[in-house]
Formats: C-alpha cells, structure tokens, sequence
C-alpha cells in the first residue's frame, strides 16, 4: 500500500529497551510479517527487562531521546522467571523520580510484548510516536549526575519495600 | 413403465379420517397423479399413539403389532402419512426385534406373529428415495416458484435416531429437498424440530400455545409465508389453534400450514378444489392467489 | 583505535529494495574507528562469508559489524565465519536492518536513515565488546536422587541403567515411599506391593546405586556438574553390614506395642523394627525413643539374641560426602490430616468434621492400609473403633483443597480417582455395603480414568453425590454426615459407619529447608518450582538439579514415573558431556566495590550469587563480597540493574556497551 | 415431603423400584452423570417442577416417592429430544414411559389427573371402536373434566369445517381389538407381563 504520506513538521527520536526473549522476537515478527509502522524507534536489545537500569532511560533522554519504549515478557512469561517482575517493581519508584525531575511520564511507555505479538509491538510503537510527535520536542534537559541519582534513588522506601516482599 | 411401477399399503391412521381429511385426500390426490399404487390396510385399528406408550408399552406393541399383522394382506410396503403412527409402527418393529420376550408377550396377546419384513415407509422417504426426487421434479406441472415455506419437523419424524432413520437426527433436509424438487424456496429456521405440545392440546391446551407460538414466531421471524408439516398433530397444533395462539400472545401470524402432499399434488397439477384447502383454519388462498399458484 | 569492519548486507533485494545500502555503506565507512565499509548481496552465503574472512585479514579488524537480518537468524553464522577468521566470535554483531528496518518501513530516505543509525549504534556497541570465552564446566558423572519414593526409584534406576553410579538418600528406614503404601492401583487396580517390590530390590541390588537409607541431606555446595553433597546417616543402632535381616530382634523385643506408622497406627510394631514386611534394606532400625535400653538402661535383648552381632546401642550418625554432578529431587508428598496438620500447612482446620477426634472418620491412605493385603487387618475393611465391618461408607472429597479460604486453592489431582477406587475395593470386599461419594466434581482426565470412574458408579453401584459435606457428628457407633444433593437441591443426610476422607495432598513438611539447602525455588505452599510449566517441567531454575514425582505438585503414579524418567533422561544429557560449555553471558562482581549489600542475591532467580570471604595472606578475614557462580547465572542481568554500588556486571551487555549505543545516537 | 431432607440408607434407597424402571424401558438409570443435557433441550422443562434430569437423579438415589409424587412425569410430551441429545444413552423418554405407567398402574396420587383422563378416554376409545374419534374423546373429556366450555369455540369451527365426524362406527374386527386387551390383562394376572 503506498498511499500518500504525511510529512511531519517534527519527528521525534525514540528509543527501545526491549529483551531478547519476548519484545525483540515480537518485533522480528512484525518484520516477517510485513507490518508497517513509523521509523522513528531505535531497539536497544538487552537479555531481559531485568537488565535494564534506569539510568539508562536518563541517558536517552540526555542523548536527545524524545520518547523512550521499554518493553519485554508478559508477567510470568519471562525468561528468567522473574526479571520482568523487577524491572516492574523497579520503574515503579523510577516513574516517580522522573516526575520529579520534571519528565512528562507520557513520554515514558512501559508495555509487555511476547515474541508471538508482532502486531502488538506495531501498535505500541506507532501509538507512542504519534504520542510522542504530539508532544514535540523533548525540552532541554539539564545534565544529571545520573549515577548519584539512582544510587540515591534505592533508599527511597517504595524501592526498599519492593525489595522487602521479594520472596 | 407400467401403469403402477410403486405400490403401497397405505395406514392412513385415525386423524386422517377426521381433524386430517385434507392430508388423507391429498396424500391420496398426489400419489394418483404421480402413478403410484396406494391400497389401505383394512380394517387397520388405532396405533395408540402417545397415550398408549405412555402409559402401557405392551398395549402400545401390542395395537401396533396388530396392524403389522393386518398390513401383510395387502401388497407393498406400508406407507404411513402420520409421523406420530410411523413413529410408533417403526419403533414396534424396532423394540420387538430387541426383546425376544416382549415379542412373546406381544404375539400372545395379537394371537399372530409379529411382522419385521414388513417396512414402514413414510411418504417423505417414498417421495425422496422410492421415486426420486428427479423424478418428482420432472411431475411439477406448476412449480412453486415465490413460495417461502418453513418445513417443519417436530419430534417424531426423525427421532429417536435409532428408529425412523429418515434422515440425519439434528439436521434433516428431507423436507427441504422434496419440496425444493417442487420449485418453493424453504428459510432456514430456528424452530424446525421443537415440540409443538403433541397431544397436550386436549389435557392441557395451555402448553401448546407456548409451544407451538414459539415455532408460528420463529417460522415468522425468518420470513416464510407459510409452515409444512408431515403430521396431523402438529398441523392441529399450528393450524387449528393459531388464532387462539394469536390471542393469547398478541402476535399476528396469518401463516398458513400445509401438509405437504397438499403443495406437492398442487405442483403436479391436482385440482386445488381436491386438496381440502377449504378445511384450514388459516385460509391459505389468499397466499396461493398472491404467489399465482390457484 | 580500533579496526572495525562493516559489511552491509541487500539480502537479495529484501534489504536493498527499501534501504540505500550503498549509502549505508558510505557513511558507515566514515564512522570513526571504521577502517572497512562494503555492501553485498548476499551476506549469509559462503562468498558472503569469505568476503567477512578476507576484509578481517586483510584490513587486520578487530571487531564486525553485519548490518543483515535479525541475529537471531545468522548471529552463530557470521560469529563463527569471524572466529575462523581468527576473530574472537563476541567480536561480532548484527545490526538488523532487515526484520526492524526494510520490511517495515516503506519511505526510502526514512529507511535507510534509519539503517545507518541502527549500524552507528551497533558499530559503537562493538568497540566496546570485550573477548569472551565460553564457559566450560568439568562434569561429575555420578548423580544424587532424594527420595527413595516411586520417583526416586525410577530415576535412580533409569540413571543407573545408562550406566551412571547414583547415590539414592532416603529419610525413612525403607525405601518404598507411599506407593508401598497402597493395596491397589488405579486404573488398572494392580496390586502395589507386587509392582512395587521388585523395583524396589531391583534398586537396592544395582550396582551403580548407592543406597543411604534412614539418611538425609546434610548440605549441598557445588554447582550443576561439581556438587558436594554431605548426607546424615542416622544412627541405626544396627551395622546394616553384619545384619542378615533375620528379624529375631523384632520377634524377641519385649516392647511390642508401638503404633506403627507405615500403617497409619492402626497396626502395632516392637521398638527394634523393619517398617513392613517387604521393607527395602531388610535391616531393622532401632526406635530410640521407644525401646527399654535407650530409655532406662536396662533390656538388650535384641543384642543378645543377634547371631551375628549386629547390634550397636552406640552407634552416631555418621557424615558422608558425596560428589555428584546432578542431582534429582523425588521427595514426595504428604496427606493433609484433619486432626494433626502438618506444620506450617496453610489448612486452617476441619472442626466442622471433628478435629479427628471422631474415630471412624479417617483418611485416604488409612483405608489403603485397611484394603491392604499385607495391611493391619489382612486386607479386611474394619472400622477403627471396633472392629466391625462398616455397611454404609462415606467418602468425603476435596477435604483441604481447592477451598481457597480454608487455606489452598488447588486440586490434589489423585483423590477423585482414588475414592472411586476404594468404593470399588470396597465393594469388591464387602458385597452387602453401600458406598457413598460426596463430590464437587470427577476430575478424572487421564487415558482410561474417566471409565474407571464410571465403572464405579456404574457398575460398582457407589452413589455420588454433588455437592460437599458441612459437618459429621458422632451419634451412638453412627457418623452422622450432613450434606447436600445439589442436582436434586435437598439436604442428604447418612448415617455412616465408616467416613474416609480425602484430604489434600501437600509437600512434605520441612520441604523449604530442603529447598534452601539446595538454592532452588518453591511456591507458596512449599511444592518445588519447575524453570518453566511447560517447556521445562523437570528441570529447576537451578542448573542441574531436576524434580520428579509429587514434590513438585500432586502426582498420580502414572506422572510420577514419567517425570522421574524425563528427570533422568535431562541428567544424561548432562552427563553425555565430560564438561559443560555455556555461552559466557554471565555477571561478574568486581570485588573491590562491592558493598555486600547482597542486593544482587536477592534478585537473582537462580540462586547463583554467594558471598565470598576475602582473606589476607594470612588467612584472616578481610571483608565479604557477592560471588557469582558462573556455572549458575543464567545471565539475565538482574544483578546488575539492582546494585546500588555498580559492582556486578553481565558480560556481552556491559553498562559500557549499552551506553556506547545510546550515546551514539 | 417435598423439602424434607434425604435421609440416605440401603432401606431408605428403593432400589428395587429403580430396578424396575430399568426393565421396564430397557434404559440404565445409572449411566446417567447429570450433565443437564435432557433439562437443557427439553420443551417441557418449563411446566414441570423436576426438570428430566432431576427425575433420573431422584431415581438414582431410589427416591421412587419424590418422583412419583411429582406431575413432572405427566408433563412429559414425549418428545424424545432429552433421549436423541442424551451423551450417555439414557432414554429419558422411556423412563418417563415406565415411570407413567408406574403412577398409572398404582392409581397413584398424581397431580397431572387431567392427563391421565385424557389418555384414559383415548384407550377406553380404542378398545370400543378400534379407532380414535376426536369428537367423542374431545366431548367425553370435557364432560368428564368438568370444563364444560373448553374448546367450546372450536367445536363449532371445526365441524363446519368437516374436521370432526358427528357419526362413527365401530371396526368391524372389533372383536380381535378386545381380545387384544383382554389377553394383556390376563398375561397381567397371571404375572406374566409387566
Ligand atoms: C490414598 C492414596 C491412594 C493413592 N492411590 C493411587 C493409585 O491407585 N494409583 C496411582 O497412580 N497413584 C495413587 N496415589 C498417588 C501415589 O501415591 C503418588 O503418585 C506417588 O506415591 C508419588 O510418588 P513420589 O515418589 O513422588 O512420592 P512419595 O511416595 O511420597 O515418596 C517420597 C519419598 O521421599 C522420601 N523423602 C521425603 N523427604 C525426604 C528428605 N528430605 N530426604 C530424603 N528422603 C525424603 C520419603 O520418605 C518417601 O520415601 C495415591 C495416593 C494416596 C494418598
Ligand atoms: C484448543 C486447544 C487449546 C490448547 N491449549 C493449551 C494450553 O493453553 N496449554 C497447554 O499446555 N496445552 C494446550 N493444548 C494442548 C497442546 O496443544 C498439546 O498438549 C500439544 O500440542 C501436544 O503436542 P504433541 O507434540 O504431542 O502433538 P501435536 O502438536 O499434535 O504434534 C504432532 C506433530 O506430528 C505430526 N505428525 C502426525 N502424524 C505424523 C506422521 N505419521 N508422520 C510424521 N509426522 C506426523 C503432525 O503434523 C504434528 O506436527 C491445547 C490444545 C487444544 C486443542
Ligand atoms: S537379629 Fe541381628 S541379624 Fe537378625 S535382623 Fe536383628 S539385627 Fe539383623
Ligand atoms: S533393647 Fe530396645 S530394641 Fe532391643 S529388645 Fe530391648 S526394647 Fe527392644
Ligand atoms: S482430585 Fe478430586 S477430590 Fe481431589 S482435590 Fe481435586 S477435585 Fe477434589
Ligand atoms: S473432556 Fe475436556 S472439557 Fe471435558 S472434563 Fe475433560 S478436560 Fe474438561
Ligand atoms: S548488589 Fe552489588 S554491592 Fe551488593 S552485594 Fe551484590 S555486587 Fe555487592
Ligand atoms: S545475571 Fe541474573 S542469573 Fe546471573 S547472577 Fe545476575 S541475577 Fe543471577
Ligand atoms: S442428558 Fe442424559 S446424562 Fe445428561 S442429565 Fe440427562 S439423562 Fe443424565
Ligand atoms: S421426552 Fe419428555 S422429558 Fe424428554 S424432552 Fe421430551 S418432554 Fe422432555
């Protein structure tokens, strides 16, 4: 289908952290499959959503990422059993510092992708894009210590309680 | 071909002779015109229908049994136009064959043997497989053509599947293929095969307006002009009580019910005055005016 | 400055089709450290490949990059055309412009902008790749079976069939399990004793088994393929080398009155004992607790009338190290009872049926030993209370389980087959008796379990009833149980002589610390965790030890055996290596940082961080850090993510790496 | 009765009766595993106050009061949808046949009378003239039930039409057709049939 396309006064960068497992099998099928989405994501592949540091979502955004996609395994499906289970307990308190911050968290998207959903990871990614380019640019973003912020930001009592009911 | 090349015994049944004089002289009108033999069985007794198994299994065999007993004096195997005695008769010779000491009890109290060679044939199984339906299609003179009919079933023509073996148990299309080789168009219906209250309609006519209204409103619902049956009980039931259906439940049906052989014996060209279109309830003639068909 | 060469691939026309790969090529030439930059049509195909070797030797790269298809298409084909270019293999990537980037983009310039950002990423991702080399793992080729159950038995011999020495540990003084326990078999109704003993000789007489009964695990260290496994030999008082099993001990001790619980004390047995008649080893034991000479000093009978001296008031437990390089878990499973509930059982209590002080109301495997022909009463069905020969018999289903606020949610699995199997025994032994089933529901999906079941109701003439039991009452020698038809929707009430429950079958008290012996996981009800439900159901989340039999959730004994032999066939794969190579995807700590905090250990869902003592050369301890085990870490990179200090990282996905690429951007 | 509780014993359970019901219409009242089948299908359902499958399940549990007492059995229009649809093979159907004529032959304490003197009329019919004439069983049944004026509407209709014949006769083999009946009684007395 090549109908007309749009050209957009602003096209925003964004930025995927996916697992190898689930998220970035998904987007491999949406390729086999042929499916058609907007070219603004870059994948950055990790072995598995547990692997992800915050820090790095600070990066992108410090590196001009206008929106950032972290995606792997449905609960329970993960690989490692339950590296997507922290990663979840951890974002949860890193939202929280990024609102703080003062990052619109609808730049933020966290969404579950299995390695059977190529057309899943179509919609979340088109979805965040027109999102994002909704949005516009990500404003400056000023140049956090980033280590400091997250080795401060384990102590805060959301992560320690998430911590404490690990079982 | 010879002049009869199909030839029957014939067990018209009681209601033929009264509440269903149109189906007998239909049945009688069509199987003339179409070239096939028709003898009735003489001096053939009731077949007890429901009340007699219900209450009395060994009456029932027994009542049927006889009139197996009576039909071997006639020649042909034994056409039976009532689904409710093709019902009974089939399942008689079907129990009997079964149990050798119901059979002993039965032959005792007939004083005769029991007949197993003796098929009992329903019209619709002579119309669709004895004669065929090419060669019934080739007899219409005046297809129905624009006529939409709702065949309907009920229970006893094809169940229990053991027994009459019609056709398949939850979605026979022998109604459906005789008529259509008659030219009418037939709908696809919900209620082809629910009870219409049988023989409720003296004890307890109430069940039979629930019933039977449910079938007219579905029957309705998918757009037929008009219901086809193959039983007097559940043309009593569709017919005979249609207003007092329409009364108690407020809908207006106007649907003419047919016995089958009256539309076929119309399609091959038997005189509508011969078809006891004038003992309906429901007045057909305006429906077959409409469709060109008298 | 590093050499890194990039090899742009058009895949036919897949590639090229959307993506200017010349372009590509071009401006991935002028990235710097790039010292090669080509496009080809086909990278995966042998000139593809020799194309990679050549450019590697020539242009003396030092990293690749294949901007190509995905890798996990040709990851392991273009790694291994590097290594034999004489590249380390983790010196090469994939940028994947195909699945994530031609086939799904259609604008041209979008695409191949799109393409080069993809290959600048990866091309800064390989500079920063360091040389691994892939994990090998010497292997033990001698396995630990706990449990001495239908699992463990069937394990042990299907290891030691292929040929494997096996150490088999069993707590009880026999090994047999449950299975000896029962007198027939659903859905067959074979005898359990006449299938059981001979594998239980067949175990104890092979030579590559190890038998160490009446033992239990003392600890574990290691990883899969080098455990140390220290067993706990209890004292027997008998040196089982000297006994010949001639069972005069038993027939001669004086104390003769201890309820025996292989026969759930209906029977009674002397303080020196074999648990049953067909026990496996036929050595007796000594009840400590309960013999004369432990408790006052006095007796010895049993020493003086053994021939061959093998009595040892004397004897202590004894220690045992054993290495091993697999291990099978086979512990079993325990039946919930109503009147003394295993410890730490989430059941919150029956007293609507008695507490268990009603006598006549017993369980499921107390009316096996009823039925049993070798059992207490010679296979004849009396009721405990007083011997007679109950008429009308209750079975009551569902007692514990899948009632989620009394305290667990799931189904035993076995009890709807076995009830229907006592109301057969039953029947098949007392003609005249009526059985009665309360039920929810039959789960009975197995080959031949449904009709086993309508067997019993059909033929067997037991008589269901839907719908469960509120209460029992004793009422003169009757139980009186209450329940209800819900088909017909009125109360039922019988008066019972004999009610058997079917109570819920639960891990083996103590099962979490054995679990935490062995570092692997369990769930909320102490049932042993598989690595995935269903596409490794044997195998823990651990490296290298597997689960078998009703340890891991309820099992009949048709799920036991074959989870115990797919137990054994995962153990020799292990072993049909003599060391194990693993992708070198695992998390090292750097020891100088490391706060031991052990944040990283509680994350890890393999249990592969330890704490490791750092001491001077004088062997003083200087402080603790985590250690990963790389023979455990499955590399998921959780560790890492969670320190708070950044003292553990997973090679391949270094925080170096993952920054290079966003940086890159 | 009706909402008394089931008090279960090897007394209390009639299982002789069930016996009977099985001989009688050749069908397991055991195989039955109450799967609600029979109720689902069947047009009855919703006059009875023991849905099929109820009946079977009181038979089962030898209830042979609960069931007879019961008009569900006399609201049967025996349809056969619950036998034809039946995964277990229980003819319904003849259990309720079997069932009717336990009722019928104990003169039971039916609520369902009306039925019963419907099909009373229809074979006290048969045996005098060998076949059915609606007029008479139509006109019989009113007087005899009281409900004079039933069907008063259609009668009329009905004859203008030639539906219904004012004049019958009797088969001329009426004689055989007694015989008939008299025999089954005899094998009756002599406890040769059920
Ligand atoms: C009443 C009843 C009737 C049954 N009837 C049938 C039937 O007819 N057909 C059928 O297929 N199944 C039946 N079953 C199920 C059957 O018993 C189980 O499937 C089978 O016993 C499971 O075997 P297992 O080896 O996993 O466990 P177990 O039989 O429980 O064996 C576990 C073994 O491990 C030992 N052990 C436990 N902990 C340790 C430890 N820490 N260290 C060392 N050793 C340890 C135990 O002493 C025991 O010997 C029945 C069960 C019950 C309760
Ligand atoms: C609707 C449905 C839903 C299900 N949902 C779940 C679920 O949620 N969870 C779950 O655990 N299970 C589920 N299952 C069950 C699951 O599908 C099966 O357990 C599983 O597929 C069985 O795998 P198999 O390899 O034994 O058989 P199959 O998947 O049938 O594979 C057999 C293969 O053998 C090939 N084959 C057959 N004959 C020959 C021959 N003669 N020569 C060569 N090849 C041959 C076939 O082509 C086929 O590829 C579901 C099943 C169904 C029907
Ligand atoms: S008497 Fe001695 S040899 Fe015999 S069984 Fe006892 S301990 Fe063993
Ligand atoms: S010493 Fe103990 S075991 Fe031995 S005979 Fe005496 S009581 Fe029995
Ligand atoms: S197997 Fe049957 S009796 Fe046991 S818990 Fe499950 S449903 Fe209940
Ligand atoms: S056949 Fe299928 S749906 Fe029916 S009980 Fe068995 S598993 Fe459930
Ligand atoms: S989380 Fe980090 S600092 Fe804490 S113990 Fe683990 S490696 Fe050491
Ligand atoms: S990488 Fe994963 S498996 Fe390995 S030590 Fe860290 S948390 Fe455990
Ligand atoms: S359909 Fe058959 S099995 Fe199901 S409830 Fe009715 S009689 Fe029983
Ligand atoms: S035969 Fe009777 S019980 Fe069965 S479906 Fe028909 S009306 Fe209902």
């Amino acid at each position: 289908m090549h109908g007309h396309k749009e050209k957009h006064a602003f096209e925003p960068k964004i930025v995927a952290f996916v697992c190898t497992w689930c998220t970035y099998a998904g987007a491999d099928l949406a390729g086999t499959s042929r499916l058609q989405y907007p070219a603004n994501t870059r994948v950055v592949k990790f072995p598995c959503t547990g692997r992800i540091d915050p820090v790095f979502i600070l990066r992108a955004f410090q590196k001009g990422a206008d929106g950032v996609l972290v995606s792997g395994c449905h609960p329970g499906d993960c690989h490692y059993m339950a590296g997507n289970f922290h990663a979840r307990r951890r974002f949860a308190a890193f939202r929280q510092l990024l609102d703080f911050i003062g990052v619109d968290l609808n730049r933020l998207q966290f969404s579950w992708v299995s390695a059977a959903e190529g057309g899943k990871w179509v919609e979340v990614v088109t979805e965040l894009t027109e999102r994002v380019r909704a949005m516009g640019p990500m404003p400056e973003f000023r140049e956090l210590e980033a280590e400091e912020c997250w080795s401060g930001a384990i102590d805060t009592p959301e992560l320690k309680e998430a911590y404490e009911t690990i079982p | 071909m010879t002049k009869h090349d199909l030839n029957y015994s014939y067990y018209p049944g009681c209601s033929l002779h009264a509440s269903a004089r149109e189906y007998d002289e239909s049945t009688r009108g069509l199987f003339h015109a179409l070239g096939i033999g028709l003898v009735e069985v003489p001096d053939w007794l009731c077949c007890g229908a429901t009340p007699a198994h219900n209450v009395d299994e060994l009456l029932s065999l027994s009542l049927c049994a006889k009139n197996l007993a009576l039909a071997e004096r006639v020649a042909g195997d034994l056409a039976v136009a009532c689904a409710a005695c093709f019902s009974r008769l089939k399942a008689t010779q079907h129990h009997l064959a079964e149990s050798e000491t119901k059979r002993r009890q039965v032959e005792y109290a007939i004083d005769g043997e029991v007949s197993f060679a003796k098929p009992v044939k329903h019209l619709l199984e002579i119309l669709a497989t004895d004669l065929g339906l090419d060669r019934l299609a080739a007899a219409v003179r005046k297809p129905l053509a624009g006529l939409r009919v709702a065949c309907y079933y009920g229970c006893l023509l094809t169940r229990p599947p053991e027994v009459p073996q019609l056709d398949c148990v939850e979605a026979p299309t022998i109604m459906e293929r005789v008529i259509g080789a008659a030219g009418a168009a037939t709908v696809a219906w919900s209620h082809r095969l629910e009870c219409c209250g049988a023989n409720f309609t003296l004890s307890r006519p109430g069940v039979v307006l629930k019933l039977s209204g449910d079938i007219l409103a579905s029957a309705k619902r998918a757009g037929a002009d008009c219901l086809m049956v193959a039983c007097p009980l559940c043309h009593g039931n569709l017919d005979i009580r249609q207003k007092e259906i329409e009364e108690a439940t407020g809908n207006r049906f106007g649907m003419p019910v047919f016995y089958m052989t009256q539309l076929l014996a119309l399609a091959v060209g038997v005189a509508p005055s011969k078809l006891g279109f004038d003992s309906m309830i429901v007045n057909p003639l305006p429906l077959l005016r409409e469709k060109g068909l008298v | 400055m590093s050499r890194i060469g990039v090899f742009v691939c058009h895949c036919g026309e897949n590639i090229s089709r959307t993506v200017d790969v010349e372009k590509v090529a071009a401006e991935a030439a002028r990235l710097p450290g790039v010292s090669y930059a080509c496009d080809y049509k086909y990278m995966c195909s042998d000139p593809g490949q020799s194309l990679l070797k050549k450019a590697v030797a020539e242009h003396g790269l030092d990293g690749v990059v294949v901007a190509a298809c995905s890798p996990r298409m040709h990851e392991k084909t273009f790694r291994s055309a590097a290594k034999s270019a004489g590249l380390n293999p983790f010196l090469c990537e994939m940028a994947n412009i195909r699945e994530h980037c031609s086939w799904v983009h259609e604008d041209r310039e979008e695409a191949t902008a799109k393409a080069s950002d993809i290959v600048a990423m990866m091309v800064a991702r390989v500079k920063k790749d360091k040389r691994l080399v892939p994990i090998t793992v010497p292997v033990t080729k001698r396995a630990l079976v706990i449990g001495g159950g239908i699992a463990g038995i069937q394990a042990a011999l299907d290891i030691a069939d292929a040929g494997h020495q096996v150490v088999l540990v069993e707590r009880e003084p026999s090994i047999g399990g449950h299975m000896a326990q029962l007198s027939e078999t659903f859905p067959t109704l074979d005898c359990s004793q006449c299938i059981m003993t001979p594998r239980m000789v067949d175990a104890a007489n092979h030579p590559n088994i190890t038998l160490h009964t009446y033992s239990e695990i003392e600890s574990v260290d290691g990883y899969i393929g080098n455990f140390q496994i220290t067993v706990r030999k209890k004292a027997r008082s008998v040196i089982e080398e000297r006994c010949t099993g001639c069972g005069i001990c038993s027939a001669k001790c004086p104390q003769k009155k201890i309820p025996n619980s292989f026969d759930k004390n209906l029977g009674l047995r002397p303080a020196i004992y074999v648990p049953f008649p067909q026990a496996v080893p036929n050595t007796p034991v000594i009840d400590r607790a309960n013999c004369t000479y432990f408790r006052s000093g006095k007796c010895g009978v049993c020493q003086k009338v053994c021939g061959p001296g093998a009595i040892d008031y004397g004897q202590e437990d004894s220690l045992i190290v054993e290495p091993v390089g697999a291990i099978v878990v086979a512990t079993g499973f325990e039946l919930y009872s109503i009147s003394e509930k295993p410890k730490g059982s989430p059941i919150k209590g029956y007293g609507e049926f008695g507490h268990g002080t009603i006598p006549d109301v017993i369980d499921g495997l107390t009316f096996e030993r009823l039925a049993s022909a070798s059992g207490p009463t010679g296979g004849k069905i009396l009721r405990p209370s007083d011997g007679k020969e109950p008429k009308q018999v209750v079975f009551v289903q569902c007692v514990g389980s899948r009632a989620r606020e009394k305290g667990i949610s799931y189904c035993s699995k076995i009890c709807c087959m076995y009830t229907a199997k006592h109301t057969m025994l039953y029947r098949h032994k007392v003609h005249d008796g009526q059985a009665y089933v309360f039920f929810m529901d039959a789960r009975t999906p197995g080959k031949n379990y449904d009709e086993f079941w309508r067997r019993a109701v059909e033929e067997e003439e037991a008589v269901y009833i839907r719908g469960m039991v509120s209460r029992l009452y004793q009422k003169g020698d009757k139980v009186v149980v209450m329940g209800s038809d819900i088909a017909v929707g009125l109360q039922v009430e019988i008066e019972a002589d004999l009610v058997v429950l079917a109570t819920a079958v639960q891990p083996r008290t103590g099962a979490d610390t054995l679990a935490q012996k062995l570092g692997i996981s369990y769930d909320r009800y102490n049932f042993y965790s598989e690595a995935h439900a269903k596409l490794k159901p044997v195998e823990c989340a651990t490296a290298g030890i597997y689960l078998a039999g009703a340890c891991q959730g309820p099992k009949d004994i048709p799920d036991t055996v074959s989870q115990a032999s797919a137990a054994a066939a995962k153990v020799m794969t292990l072993f049909a290596k003599s060391e194990l190579e693993r992708e070198p995807i695992v998390a090292k700590v750097n020891e100088r940082t490391c706060v031991a905090c052990l944040y990283c250990r509680k994350v890890c869902p393999y249990g592969a961080v330890e704490e490791k003592e750092l001491r001077d050369r004088q062997g003083n301890l200087i402080r603790v850090v985590a250690y990963v085990n790389p023979g455990v870490c499955g590399g998921c990179g959780t560790c890492q993510a969670t320190c708070p200090s950044k003292s553990v990282e997973l090679d391949g996905y270094t925080d170096e790496q993952i920054m290079a690429m966003i940086e890159s951007l | 009765m009706k909402h008394t509780k089931m008090q279960l014993s090897t007394e209390t359970m009639n299982l002789g009766f069930v016996r009977k019901v099985e001989a009688l219409s050749g069908s397991s009242v055991r195989r039955c595993f109450q799967c609600g089948k029979c109720s689902a299908g069947c047009p009855m359902r919703s006059f009875m106050e023991h849905p099929p499958n109820r009946i079977v399940r009181l038979l089962q549990l030898g209830q042979y009061e609960r069931v007879l007492a019961g008009r569900s059995i006399w609201y049967c229009a025996s349809c056969e949808t619950c036998t034809t649809r039946c995964p277990n093979k229980v003819d319904l159907a003849a259990i309720m046949d079997a069932l009717r004529k336990c009722s019928w032959d104990a003169r039971g304490p039916s609520k369902e009378s009306l039925v019963q003197l419907a099909n009373r009329l229809f074979l006290d019919n048969i045996r005098t003239y060998g076949r059915q004439y609606e007029m008479r069983l139509a006109a019989v049944f009113n007087l005899r039930s009281g409900k004079l004026l039933k069907d008063f509407m259609l009668g009329p209709t009905l004859l203008t039409r030639g539906k219904l014949k004012m004049f019958h006769r009797k088969n001329r083999n009426i004689g055989e057709i007694e015989k008939i009946f008299s025999r089954i009684e005899e094998l009756r007395k002599k406890g040769e049939a059920p």
